[in-house]
């Protein structure tokens, strides 16, 4: 009965995690550096929501494209503004690209929580829900419209992202660029124009998640921090750049955080998912999936 | 008598017997050629013999002493040195760095690697570019600096994995030289390469592999007089006469 | 390059040296550290700097005090208690502020009462609850916040008035929160031991806390208190509610910190708040100053928003270093010290002297004037809520109203 | 063409100079700038800069790039806080228990990240980090949670502490030269530039991880542990990833694999840091510009830009 409870609200979570991290996910893949300003595409995405609905009234469901467009400029705007150094001109910089990406990022972070922070304001806002339904009960499990509908929408996304990666021509040629970048780019492949678009999609998909946990968590400037420190835990879980792995990540860290906060504890709940990983890392260092990690 | 003797190595990627069941001799004092085909498991008998894969089975030993399975660090310590076909230089610091650093990690006092590094700058012809970043260096300043690396003590046996490849012929002509000048004192060289004239020049005897198996092993000249080398090198020749000889391929020296 | 590097070093730090003491000419300086920015609670202290802005406008526009303006220099301490520390040593030896006030988060204040029992400088508390900060026992500090014992002496009063079994509480993982929480309870064991009570601590950075809420489903508890501050406190109302276990006819929600008055309160809840108790300092009902009205109108005026108890105790912490300036009828802090230790604070919300007992007292305005009462409709401003216990009278379970089952 | 004589041993005493010339005009200071806050905020600033020197240890030297050193700090703090608090120990004990259990916990880390590279590191080393915050900030009963523990001080004399971290400071950078002249320092190097290549050359690539790891963390604990007794509070607050991310910028911006980098940026961001208070509450946000427009456009921090001017000067 509980069991029942936890697992359901845990899979729900699962597949809200699953959509912060896949973006994370696929930046890794690529430039295998960290995006430590992920939870501020999360952030915007929340914020622009909220706004275009609340302030300007437009209804939720054309606000929602809105928070994937800002988004989805966000992340063109990082990759074309900070990210190229990176690749473009990698001799001088290719040794130095952690700690530039790592701080570079740090910095993006903390402007865009103190920019919404003055701008908008500190008062958290909760956003419209998507559908007008309250509680209900499937079966032994309480559920809320906006919470049914986000978790549909996440899989819907999530599917939508598979297919992409596995079909299109875009897809295709992010697999390449992520597996060899040089290679790539000799067989043709933009190797530039590939990475921004990735840049795009993660972007897209962080606003996106944080459009619809907008009703749930009730953003505020700093609403980042959870988003962030989650992915980074699934991302590593589930094998850096394996998008599968993330997702298959999330889901497993949902449930295990559920059981454990209610059969363990709650104070060190947040430090649970990190204990997973820093095990899987020990048995599994390429983590559930993904390539290897290990030096030569 | 043997200096490095090598049993039964064996060792498997997915299933495939990468190197399998290999066994040969290297004498203290000569220059044998680990020879055969791309793909044939040369470099993989490097990696297994320079500590960087540990073998599914068979002994390696050095001297009297076994030394199957040793890390690559203990391996280059007990005097087991390897060069890699891909230079691996300390590409932060500079060359003369590169070299005392070298000699640092033998064991070799301060003073004393500062005075060898030096000696080897100039015989290594380094001398230009001695304290640019190693980074900065062309191909074949690396690999020469790589020669330096493992010189500056001398090893008891030096593994080269294809030391030619891709270098400009004034460069292999300076290794040439720095290898058979090594030789005549006395350093002890396993050479890998599929580039015949080189191992005619400088080997005496050698070991060809094909399919992870050793296929011939012995005099220089008999190896590459070999039909199953030959098949190995040539595919199916036509049977009869006029076996084409792997030695009329002319030697590097008369190379303009 | 000795210089080359020196340049720029001296630059700064002669910059921090000189900039900032220019200040201190003929204006009263006093000094206000508080959370202007994450991860500290921003949304405290921006109303803290509300009602002290106010106040500081109304008293200079009356020609200040003791015929000097007041100045306030505000300081930055998002919320960390070493930040507070610094700021605060900053505002004391660069600014030379005669007095500190605005103090929101009792992590925060208890690092920088440190600093201002050093410097010997006045240091008046607005709103950390943690009874700690008395129990420390500086003579420097004056607590005119609401502190813990208050607040859970009194929910325990309540709860056994109502003759409730089974009580559970979720306390967010800071001091105020767990220390609330754990004083509700041994307070119960003594006045009404029947009670069965158990407090959850929940971290106040976690945003999904249904894992904590599940369990009670099988058997809900009679009262869930919430000792949680905004934005945390507002996604637990929300859970529980979605879990469909508060509001119930069996189970009520009872908040102990005064969240209802919060700006943001109804946007971020919404029916979730219905039918919930709350512990609350400010109702219009409470008897009030001139000048309470008079901070209340000017607040609708700048923010648009109802004032709220926060404003007020900000505008009361102000208050009594002024009227301790009046008294001392100088800026020494010591005389103010003295001053401010002997006079009568008569606040916004009535007179008041400062106990001198030892311990959760100690300096405390004991006699705080606070309401229970309950909120009965969505978005019902807080004039409209069913008082179910006025200022300083008894409390009053028939007034409770409960949803139909 | 023959370059000039640039040897590591060379451009290390040149670096180590500029260090210890800024040493030299830090302890100057005092004669000028007597404000306790003044004196307070450079104070600070020798805290970060300590921690930025550990850190750039293991991920300037060794190429181990750790996101953990403020974590480091706060452990530190805690060690010798809570030897005070439940023991008793004095802080002649407390301090130099401090550094041995950072060490520890960095040899730790280090066993635990030995075989991995990259992001694999960063992430698992961020992971440690935040781990032992949320364990420390959640401990109500033990480490008093988010309100923090008190510390006893050394002295209550600001000018006192003030020379207290400058000597410390000065040791640090001492030691630092020591091990980076000798052989460590070059097989970190050679780890950093090419793990492979290293070992077989001879170098025990692990055992060089392994020390990396537990001098830089030893030294973050140092730093922490007597930011403590001069604060008198530890809070999980200083283990914040924000506060790794500050040290990072600050190596960064000052110049990486450099002695005068870490601590010329540790110096001139925190200063400035507290420059911009002028800012008001825009404060932050000028400085997250700064530091992401330093990092894009001055690859190499200031200590790369004066070096290459200096070179320039010289030759």
């Amino acid at each position: 009965m509980l069991a029942l409870d936890l697992l359901a609200n845990g899979l729900i979570y699962g597949c809200f995690y699953a959509l912060m991290a896949v973006g994370l996910a696929m930046i890794f893949g690529v430039l295998k550096v960290v995006n430590f300003a992920h939870g501020e595409f999360f952030m915007i995405g929340a914020y622009t929501y909220v706004l275009v609905s609340l302030k300007l009234g437009v209804p939720p469901w054309l606000a929602l494209p809105g928070a994937a467009i800002a988004g989805a400029l966000l992340g063109w705007l990082v990759e074309r503004l900070l990210m190229r150094p990176l690749y473009a001109g990698y001799a001088s910089w290719g040794f130095m690209k952690d700690e530039y990406a790592v701080v570079v990022t740090f910095g993006l972070s903390l402007l865009l929580i103190n920019l919404v922070d003055k701008i908008v304001g500190p008062y958290s806002f909760r956003g419209p829900p998507l559908i007008d339904v309250g509680r209900f009960a499937l079966g032994p499990v309480m559920l809320t419209g906006q919470k049914a509908i986000a978790a549909v929408i996440a899989i819907a996304l999530m599917i939508a992202l598979a297919l992409f990666i596995k079909r299109s021509v875009w897809g295709l040629q992010i697999q390449a660029v992520a597996q060899n970048r040089l290679g790539a780019s000799l067989a043709g492949i933009d190797a530039t124009r590939t990475t921004s678009l990735i840049f795009i999609v993660s972007g897209m998909l962080a606003a996106l998640s944080g459009a619809l946990l907008a009703p749930l968590v009730n953003p505020s400037p700093d609403i980042g921090a959870f988003p962030a420190v989650k992915s980074y835990v699934i991302v590593v879980l589930g094998g850096m750049g394996s998008i599968w792995g993330a997702m298959i990540a999330a889901l497993i860290l949902g449930v295990s955080e559920a059981f454990f906060s209610v059969y363990v504890s709650y104070d060190y709940r947040d430090a649970f998912g990190l204990f997973i990983l820093v095990a899987v890392l020990l048995l599994r260092p390429q983590g559930l999936l993904g390539e290897k990690g290990r030096e030569v | 008598m043997s200096l490095l003797s090598v049993h039964n190595l064996t060792v498997h990627f997915g299933g495939v017997a990468a190197v399998d069941d290999v066994s040969f001799d290297l004498r203290a004092g000569e220059i044998l050629g680990l020879i055969g085909p791309n793909g044939s498991g040369k470099t993989t008998v490097l990696n297994l013999l320079s500590g960087f894969l540990a073998p599914r089975s068979g002994r390696v030993r050095m001297g009297d002493d076994d030394i199957t399975g040793l890390s690559a660090n203990r391996l280059a310590q007990r005097g087991a040195l390897r060069m890699f076909q891909m230079t691996r230089v300390f590409s932060r610091m500079s060359a003369f760095d590169n070299l005392l650093t070298a000699g640092l990690a033998r064991g070799v006092s301060e003073r004393e690697s500062q005075r060898r590094a030096e000696a080897l700058v100039d015989e290594l012809t380094l001398g230009p570019v001695q304290f640019l970043d190693a980074g900065q260096l062309s191909g074949g300043q690396r690999k020469l600096l790589e020669f330096g690396m493992c010189f500056i003590e001398p090893p008891r046996v030096a593994m080269l994995d294809e030391p030619f490849a891709a270098v400009h012929p004034v460069m292999r002509e300076v290794m040439a030289a720095f290898i058979r000048k090594r030789h005549a004192q006395g350093s002890t060289f396993l050479l890998v390469s599929h580039d015949m004239p080189i191992i005619v020049d400088l080997c005496q005897r050698a070991v060809c592999m094909n399919a992870g198996k050793v296929i011939a092993a012995g005099d220089i000249h008999a190896v590459l007089k070999d039909h199953e080398v030959i098949e190995a090198y040539l595919g199916e020749t036509p049977d009869g006469d006029a076996v084409p000889s792997l030695e009329l391929t002319d030697s590097p020296r008369e190379q303009p | 390059m000795l210089f080359a590097c020196l340049r720029p070093l001296a630059a700064l730090s002669i910059a921090t040296l000189f900039a900032l003491p220019a200040l201190a000419a003929e204006p009263i300086l006093i000094g206000v550290s508080l959370t202007q920015s994450p991860p500290g609670s921003v949304v405290q202290g921006t109303q803290v700097k509300d009602g002290m802005e106010i106040v500081k406008d109304l008293v200079n526009a009356k020609g200040g005090v003791i015929g000097r303006p007041l100045k306030l220099v505000y300081e930055d301490n998002q919320g960390i208690p070493e930040k507070g520390r610094a700021a605060v040593e900053k505002l004391i030896t660069s600014d030379k502020v005669v007095a500190l006030a605005g103090g929101h988060q009792s992590s925060v204040c208890l690092a920088e009462i440190e600093v201002a029992h050093r410097y010997k400088v006045p240091y008046v508390n607005t709103n950390c609850w943690s009874d700690e900060v008395r129990k420390r026992g500086y003579p420097e500090v004056f607590n005119t916040s609401p502190y813990n014992t208050l607040v859970s002496s009194s929910m325990a009063t309540t709860l056994a008035t109502m003759g409730v079994k089974r009580v559970v509480a979720f306390a967010e993982n800071t001091d105020y929160g767990i220390g609330q929480a754990k004083l509700t309870g041994e307070i119960l064991k003594q006045k009404a031991p029947q009670i069965d009570y158990k407090y959850e601590t929940l971290d106040r950075t976690s945003k999904d806390f249904t894992a904590a809420i599940l369990p009670l489903r099988a058997n809900p508890p009679d009262v869930i208190v919430l000792s949680m501050l905004p934005p945390a406190a507002y996604l637990v109302m929300n859970q529980i509610y979605e879990q469909g276990l508060a509001p119930s006819s069996k189970t009520i929600l009872y908040d102990g910190s005064s969240l209802a008055d919060y700006p943001d309160f109804w946007q971020n809840v919404k029916e979730a708040g219905k039918y919930m108790l709350s512990f609350a300092l400010y109702h219009p009902q409470m008897k009030q100053t001139p000048l309470a009205t008079e901070i209340a109108a000017e607040y609708k005026k700048r923010t648009g928003n109802e004032v709220n108890r926060l404003v007020l105790q900000a505008a009361d912490s102000l208050e009594l270093v002024i009227q301790g300036l009046q008294a001392a009828k100088s800026t020494e802090p010591d005389t103010l010290l003295k001053a401010m230790q002997a006079m009568k604070f008569d606040s916004l919300r009535g007179v008041s002297n400062f106990s001198t007992a030892a311990g959760y007292g100690f300096q405390q305005w004991l006699d705080i004037p606070f309401v229970i009462y309950e909120l009965t409709a969505e978005k019902q401003p807080i004039a409209q809520t069913v008082v179910i216990q006025a200022p300083g009278q008894k409390f009053d379970p028939s007034k409770i109203v409960r949803p139909a089952k | 063409m023959t370059a000039r004589r640039q040897l590591w041993s060379d451009r290390l005493r040149f670096d180590m100079g500029a260090a210890l010339a800024i040493c030299a005009a830090l302890a100057l200071v005092p004669l000028f700038v007597s404000g306790p806050y003044a004196l307070g905020i450079i104070l600070v600033s020798i805290y970060f800069a300590i921690i930025a020197l550990g850190w750039n240890l293991l991920a300037g030297y060794t190429g181990q790039f750790s996101l953990a050193p403020a974590a480091f700090a706060m452990i530190g703090g805690y060690t010798t806080a809570l030897l005070g608090h439940y023991l008793h120990v004095p802080l002649a004990l407390g301090i130099p228990a401090a550094i041995v259990s950072a060490a520890l916990f960095g040899w730790v880390l280090g066993k635990l990240v030995l075989n991995l590279s990259g992001p694999y590191l960063s992430l698992t080393t961020l992971a440690f980090a935040e781990i032992a915050r949320v364990v420390i900030g959640n401990s109500h009963e033990f480490t008093r949670g988010d309100q923090g523990m008190h510390v006893a001080t050394l002295t209550q004399s600001r000018i006192g502490y003030y020379y207290i971290f400058l000597g410390t400071l000065v040791a640090v950078l001492v030691l630092l030269y020591g091990l980076l002249r000798g052989r460590l320092g070059r097989f970190m190097m050679a780890v950093r530039d090419d793990p492979v290549g290293a070992s077989s050359r001879g170098i025990d690539v692990v055992r060089i991880k392994m020390i990396a790891f537990c001098v830089s963390c030893a030294l973050c604990g140092l730093a922490g542990s007597l930011y403590g007794t001069f604060s008198q509070l530890v809070s999980p607050e200083l283990g914040l990833l924000q506060q790794t991310g500050l040290v990072l910028s600050m190596v960064v911006i000052g110049g990486m694999s450099s002695l005068t980098g870490a601590l010329l940026g540790a110096l001139l961001v925190y200063l400035s840091s507290e420059w911009l208070r002028g800012f008001g509450d825009v404060q932050i946000i000028v400085f997250a510009l700064l530091v992401i427009l330093f990092a894009r456009y001055l690859p190499g921090g200031l200590w790369g830009l004066a070096a290459r001017l200096l070179q320039r000067g010289r030759a």
